[in-house]
């Protein structure tokens, strides 16, 4: 019990950032109409490649001689970067339907 | 005051009906009315009898009548026999008709001429050109539509697509609004012209299309009467509506000019360009029309094309128009009728105006 | 120190760019601005990741550009390629591979232990169990929504309880890892690793095909979480607040996709045998027709050109001409070309139809008659036929064993897209089946036609 | 093939009209046309002339004749003079007139009666009773208004208040519906009956107010036609019909039972319980009436309730409904005119059933 | 530690509180229910505020429980005692306290200097400039909205430049405090403190009477900064989250008032000189005519149990029957009883109401002649006038002068309130000017009557 | 500047919360009814009251003799509560006509 207290009490900004991270997720998404379900899904989706972050400094912090490392590190970023990539492009594909025209008049 | 009410001879409305009875007599009235009067407007004698009105016979009538009422005016030999002094209500048309005041004055009768009420908003609950001219528009639509060989509606059926009727209407006074309204109701399409700049909103109002011709003369004075037009703009007018009329099915006029001939805006020559079977009817035709054509209370054909001119279409729907007329009565003599008594106030700008055998400063 | 302040503002602008990504993309008219904010902050991220100064970083950039740039055009290729109607599973995919990332670098961790607390090893097998069945549950919504796996050749009898045994045995194999600590053995590391897989694939097996894109949606808030998890693993609050973003809003996300489904996230997963459920096409015999969504249908209609609508008797029995005109009305304030198609017998009596559409006031001459429509039809994007049903039956031309074989009716199959709104498959007053409502062209919307284009319009006011 | 068309005796409709003629001519049809037989619906000889067709007079028509047209049947002694084998199309009415079908055998001519086309989906281009029903029924509530000495249409006016007319309708066939969306399109309150089941939904599709009457018989295999219903059913329809009937300012009735009498739906009892200037207009008229006091072709007044019997209303609006019955006759030509011969295929449906004097099997 | 965890805990729960309050307050729905989170977050944060561990204090509840309850005593009988009407210079009021508030503390921290790092010095300085500001702004706020000054006997000439000039004043003293730093001379501290309440005066002086629900809010989100930047002071999360929580969200909520009133803030606060601007009153001679929005309109309508709407030739003009059904179906649908006064000569021709309204499919039942009209109306809640004028003119009926003196019209002002939408204050077709529009109980709604109409729809969509 | 990069990268947490609160605070009120704007405001104001946190640890803080002080705090405590309790009752009284009615049928 204690230690769950000892981190609490040291890491409170954290927290209240995760809490209000959430927050912000529930609300931003909470009224998002039906036809965008699939484009936001989408969108999301390229935004959990941020992983690849991890992946990044896995290798950037991997001894240039440890090749299991490097080569999964590799696999990571490759992984990660079609998730990005993949992710935004197919978005922006969904989404070109929505180009505002022109009304009449 | 007996407040004598006479049977029709030429009309099947009657002035009074038995349900605003109770109100006149609360006015001080008692009502006297000639037997079998509302009978062709469905009131039986014995409903009068109900509600307190005595059933007389005409000469009764004449012989006792301090007031006389009746739609159209009394024949000139039976006003002879009424008492001097008597009130004589009815639509004597001065403008039309310029001897009446004289002729009545010569009678020794004071005269109510309810044509002559003003069309102010005080007064529109006793205005029978209203009530009766709105009746009059529904009616043109009607007998448009039963003497059309045509639907009016749109119908894509399957033994073909029939589009629908076009319908002018040349004057959106009270009659042509009515006529505009319940054209639409039927699904035909409804244009219509006016000569006062107000009627385009009116129209619009409505949901018809309005049609423009430019230069009409209005005048402010003429209390939201038509008045008389340029030669030019007539022109001009019947080249548009000759235009329109070739396309329609049919025409409803009701363009008139206060105290003038109705103007003509369907000469002969439009008539003759119009389709077979194609239907005018004319509700200005008591002033002449304003189709070259009409014949007063008479349905002709010309090379196909029906001319109704009928000028007294209130007169085919006795029941509610004579409701509406008898309303209008007991609104006007309310207005005249103080503690019961007559109360020929000449302040009052409705008696003074309606009171015509009075003598008004020029 | 001016360095770390660049570095930690670009990792600062990057979550700002998610946030306000997603922000945007919530409204259409922002959304595709949204998308490309999200990506510029994605961007940022990686290039502070770059160069950030790390003590004694090897930075092996070689492996990276190389890592990057095969991904990017991998991922890039494809997402250019692939055909409209694919982009669902495509998602899924991509999705799976975010969650591939996160396994790796899980295992990476535990295999190398650098960090051998007690509170690192059980985030980073949090990160290995979540980012497992993200990947693995991914790949099969891909194979099922691609149409390479029948939901009935997966699925083995009492799958839940299969499913609940499975998971109970992974979580229990990951608490024993936690417990061996620093010391963990590989082959139970390994064990994990598989049963988390297995898990993903087992998890997704007995959802029905048609409830895929909310599975898709839960398991893109999964792989939202386990980067949040490898977040903490690498001290990163990027990573973190982008990882718990996406989780929560694709929790969220899910609950609406349900919502709009009119089911719960629990009947979706566990009695949820979409393939079968209310949301099934219905048929006769083995015939199949495809339904659409309300939304799906607004946004067509909203972003098409023209557009036609063929009343029938059922416009009448619903009394729906008002709000046909509504929509009517939303449409051609967008600029949509709208007519209708008056057949000459739609209806239970001559002019049947006129009637009605001049009670709402549509006019004239955007009615067309049989012949009219028919010229028009081929060069119409999208037709509403909004309860008729004989006057749109393609038998009339095609099989003359037909009772209307030789009537003349709308050739509403010629358009791009037909939508046909009633109530159920059941016939009209002909009493003979419709092969248009199984036409590839052709999608149902079931429902009271009033109620149907009632719910039309609000969609088109969202828009 | 000459294609004989007959002006009508009593109808001022025409059986084929200008427009269709060349449409005719391409299936191989010669068009024999009677001098004068469009003037009443306005369509002028010099028109049919101009399509293709031959005016003649018509003993000349009756000798050449290979297919003779017409809406009305030709007298007997007409028919008489024309070849033998001679195609004559019209509505004959077998189910009315039973001996019709065996005076045609003897004259040894082969009869099309439009009216036995099925009421099948396929045939309803060719359907005249549909397209004259329709007509009737919008005619119907054009000569009830006309008659009626009340508005239709609700009015809060200046001169008093008056309350939507309530119509009736009885029957919602084709010409029932039509007759209830023409009395809400004028503003009326409708209220409607049938004794089909679907007939409900139909009413409400109008967006009347059905009126439901327990136990009617229906028949599935009298093709959507009415079927005689029990005494005790007519009993509690009567009944409920007279409550409303009492309320209600115009009754149109279309209740048509196949072959036989018209059903009675108004008896004499209910018309004296109505509002005096009520209007009845009966459309089946011509198999008896729905209305007890109902004569045929005649508008009469009973105790103040005008009944109108007019069975032939389409003739009312001739230009259009000889459109629409020139369309059926086209489109139903098409069936049995392949190849520019006529191929009276008994296979076929439509053929089979109009085709009266082919023996059927029982 | 269990102490300040929980501590801590309940600063976070208030935090959350705050915002998911805020959440609940933007929808009608769940308002009422937001206000309570909200306040028991507020309940938890001074709890835990007063059983804080703190080293070595003095506690003193005795002063802290005898403010407490002052306050609450004062707070809660004003806000229980306060009109419906005079809410709004109650809220300015209370918010004025708050700035007030935060001037004392950072008075005290300033001449105690507890704390006399850079950093802190700058905070209590800007504490005290935005709470000073916020203080007597508000405090003027009320009084224009209370009716106790006049705008133009405060406003002087080149106001803004003034004001201009003021502002750079007190900035400059505040950055002379600022390098005095610990040193700081107490007069100077009293000039600043004196300045900022002067600006906060004279920054709302020249704003018109119908701004100020704009400037309140405005100054409630300065009142939120100023506590944001005290909990900096006191390092206390929570007061920095609420404070900066309330100030982004008055901010945001400052905007969409000018939206919702079309025009900017800069408008507002520098060129606008709201008593004459476009929001202003209108009215011939003297007497002012009160102008309603089309949201106090809506939710006026939505509220109340009785509507009558009465029909005029303006509804004609503007073809607005339609949309006036809608509003109609929208209102039956919340339970409110609709109804429909046709007085007789409403409109240009006999009947012409009734033509419309049939059109629009409005049921007879609904139409009531003029007695029964007037019959209802004293048990009306709110009469919707749509476009007519000369048929609900009182003059009618008290002014023998008037030409229309006699005719009986709607006594629409015997209802509890009325509105009157058209388009100016033109007259009808007598061309009588209308008294009704300056009864007391009567707002005028502006513009075409089908737009007002259409707008009140969207409205009473979001309710 | 050098003092704002060191602020900034000891704070971060905080600068994250901060920003993430402000988009809270944005999020949450940009969809909001033109209706509740009055009754949003008040309840904004209430929060706002959040000040009187400070003023109670400043009493807490205060020695118990140092009268200035303490009356100064106990002023804020009053100021801070009067803005808190009437806030939240005078929003509360706002919304109560917002109580949702019964619909017909
Ligand atoms: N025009 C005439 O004069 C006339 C007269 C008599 C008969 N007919 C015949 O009627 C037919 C007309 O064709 P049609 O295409 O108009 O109609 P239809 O073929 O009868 O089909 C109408 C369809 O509307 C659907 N529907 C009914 N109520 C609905 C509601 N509330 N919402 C949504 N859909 C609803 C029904 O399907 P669900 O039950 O699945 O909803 C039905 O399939 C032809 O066969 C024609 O011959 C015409
Ligand atoms: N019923 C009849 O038979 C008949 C016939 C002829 C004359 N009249 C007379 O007409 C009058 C009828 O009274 P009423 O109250 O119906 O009408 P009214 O007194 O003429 O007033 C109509 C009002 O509608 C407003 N308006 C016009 N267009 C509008 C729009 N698009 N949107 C919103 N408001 C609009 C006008 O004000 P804004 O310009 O400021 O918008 C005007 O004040 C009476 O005086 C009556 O005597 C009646
Ligand atoms: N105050 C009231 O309440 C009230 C009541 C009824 C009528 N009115 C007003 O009285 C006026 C007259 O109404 P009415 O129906 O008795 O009119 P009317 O019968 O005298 O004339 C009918 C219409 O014909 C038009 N007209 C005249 N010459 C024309 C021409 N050459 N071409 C085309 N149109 C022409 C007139 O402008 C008028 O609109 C209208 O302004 C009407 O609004 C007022
Ligand atoms: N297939 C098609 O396209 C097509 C075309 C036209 C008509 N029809 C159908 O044909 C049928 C007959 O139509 P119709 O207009 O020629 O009918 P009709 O003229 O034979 O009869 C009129 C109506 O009276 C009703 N009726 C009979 N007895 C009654 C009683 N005792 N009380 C009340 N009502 C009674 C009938 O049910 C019918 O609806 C209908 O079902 C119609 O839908 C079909």
């Amino acid at each position: 019990m204690d230690t769950i207290y000892q981190f609490f009490n040291e890491n409170l900004l954290l927290i209240y950032l995760l809490i209000f991270t959430i927050i912000l997720g529930f609300e931003v998404i909470s009224k998002v109409p039906t036809v965008l379900h699939t484009p936001l899904m989408s969108g999301a989706n390229a935004i959990s490649g941020v992983v690849i972050i991890g992946a990044i400094l896995l290798i950037r912090q991997a001894e240039p001689d440890d090749y299991l490392t490097l080569s999964l590190g590799f696999l990571g970023v490759v992984l990660g970067m079609v998730n990005v990539a993949g992710g935004f492009a197919v978005t922006d594909r969904m989404l070109e339907m929505f180009k505002k025209k022109k009304a009449k008049k | 005051m007996k407040f004598a009410v006479f049977k029709e001879e030429i009309d099947r409305r009657v002035a009074v009906v038995p349900s605003t009875i109770p109100k006149l007599k609360d006015l001080g009235l008692e009502i006297l009315i000639e037997a079998g009067a509302g009978q062709e407007a469905l009131y039986s004698d014995a409903e009068y009898e109900e509600k307190g009105a005595q059933v007389k016979s005409r000469s009764e009538l004449l012989k006792e009548a301090e007031i006389a009422v009746s739609i159209h005016p009394l024949a000139e030999a039976e006003m002879k026999s009424l008492a001097k002094d008597t009130l004589v209500i009815s639509q004597f048309q001065p403008f039309a008709d310029a001897d009446i005041t004289g002729k009545l004055k010569e009678l020794g009768l004071r005269a109510f001429s309810l044509d002559m009420i003003p069309r102010t908003t005080l007064a529109q609950s006793m205005d029978v050109l209203s009530s009766m001219a709105s009746i009059a528009g529904y009616k043109a639509i009607l007998e448009a539509a039963s003497l059309l060989p045509r639907y009016f509606p749109m119908m894509i059926t399957a033994a073909g697509s029939i589009k629908p009727s076009k319908v002018l209407v040349l004057g959106a006074g009270v009659a042509g609004l009515q006529a505009i309204a319940t054209a639409r109701r039927l699904g035909a399409q409804v244009e219509a012209f006016d000569t006062r700049s107000a009627a385009k909103e009116e129209v619009l109002s409505l949901g018809a299309k309005f049609v423009e011709v430019e230069g009409a003369v209005e005048d402010k004075g003429a209390g939201g009467y038509g008045v008389q037009q340029s030669e030019e703009f007539i022109k001009r007018q019947r080249a548009e509506v000759q235009a329109r009329a070739m396309k329609s099915d049919v025409i409803v006029t009701t363009a008139q000019v206060r105290g003038r001939k109705a103007p003509i805006l369907v000469p002969k020559e439009t008539v003759e360009k119009m389709k077979p079977g194609s239907v005018i009817v004319d509700l200005a035709s008591s002033t002449g029309g304003n189709c070259e054509l009409t014949e007063d209370l008479k349905v002709i054909q010309h090379n196909g094309v029906y001319i109704q001119g009928n000028s007294s279409l209130a007169s085919l729907m006795p029941q509610d128009a004579s409701f509406l007329y008898s309303n209008n009565l007991l609104n006007f003599a309310k207005v005249w009728m103080k503690e019961n008594q007559l109360n020929l106030d000449m302040e009052n700008e409705i008696i003074a105006s309606a009171l015509i055998t009075a003598d008004k400063p020029a | 120190m001016a360095i770390d302040f660049f570095i930690n503002l670009a990792y600062l602008l990057g979550a700002v760019g998610f946030v306000w990504g997603l922000r945007l993309l919530s409204s259409p008219d922002t959304a595709r601005r949204g998308n490309i904010y999200a990506g510029v902050g994605m961007g940022l991220a990686i290039i502070a990741a770059l160069v950030a100064p790390l003590e004694g970083a090897n930075n092996n950039y070689g492996w990276i550009i190389g890592g990057i740039a095969v991904g990017a055009v991998a991922g890039g290729i494809s997402a250019r390629r692939i055909q409209m109607t694919a982009m669902p599973q495509m998602v899924s995919i991509f999705n799976g591979l975010g969650g591939a990332c996160a396994v790796v670098l899980a295992m990476v961790e535990l295999v190398n232990m650098s960090n051998p607390t007690a509170g690192g090893i059980g985030i980073a097998l949090l990160t290995l169990l979540i980012g497992g069945v993200a990947f693995t549950g991914s790949l099969l919504a891909f194979a099922k929504l691609q149409g390479l796996v029948w939901d009935s050749t997966i699925t083995l009898p009492k799958h839940n309880i299969i499913n609940m045994v499975l998971l109970v045995g992974t979580l229990v194999v990951g608490v024993l890892l936690y417990l061996q600590g620093a010391e963990m053995s590989l082959g139970l590391l390994l064990t994990f690793l598989g049963l988390t897989l297995v898990y993903g694939f087992s998890f997704v097996a007995p959802i029905g095909g048609a409830d895929m894109p909310v599975v898709i949606s839960l398991l893109n808030s999964f792989t939202g979480l386990s980067a949040a998890a490898a977040g903490l693993i690498y001290g990163n609050q990027l990573m973190l607040v982008g990882g718990i973003l996406v989780g929560a809003s694709g929790t969220i996300l899910t609950v609406l996709m349900c919502e709009a489904m009119n089911r719960s996230l629990l009947n979706v997963l566990v009695g949820g045998f979409g393939g079968g459920g209310s949301s099934a096409a219905k048929g006769t015999g083995d015939q199949v027709a495809k339904e659409v969504t309300i939304n799906d249908a607004a946004i067509q209609l909203y972003y098409s050109q023209s557009v036609m609508i063929v009343p029938g008797y059922g416009l009448a029995v619903a009394q729906a001409q008002k709000v046909c005109k509504e929509v009517d009305d939303l449409l051609e304030a967008n600029g949509v070309d709208v007519k209708y198609a008056i057949h000459p017998v739609a209806g239970r009596m001559p002019g049947h139809m006129n009637v009605l559409l001049a009670e709402a006031d549509v006019p004239y001459p955007k009615l067309l008659d049989l012949d009219d429509a028919n010229d028009a039809l081929p060069n119409t994007d999208i037709v509403v036929v909004v309860g008729a049903n004989d006057v749109v039956n393609p038998s009339a031309l095609d099989d003359p064993g037909s009772p209307i074989y030789g009537m003349p009716v709308l050739n509403v199959w010629e358009a791009k897209h037909v939508i046909v709104l009633k109530r159920s498959m059941s016939p009209g007053y002909a009493g003979i089946q419709n092969p248009l409502f199984f036409h590839d062209k052709n999608r149902m919307l079931f429902g009271d036609a009033k109620d149907s284009l009632g719910k039309v319009v609000s969609e088109l006011k969202n828009l």
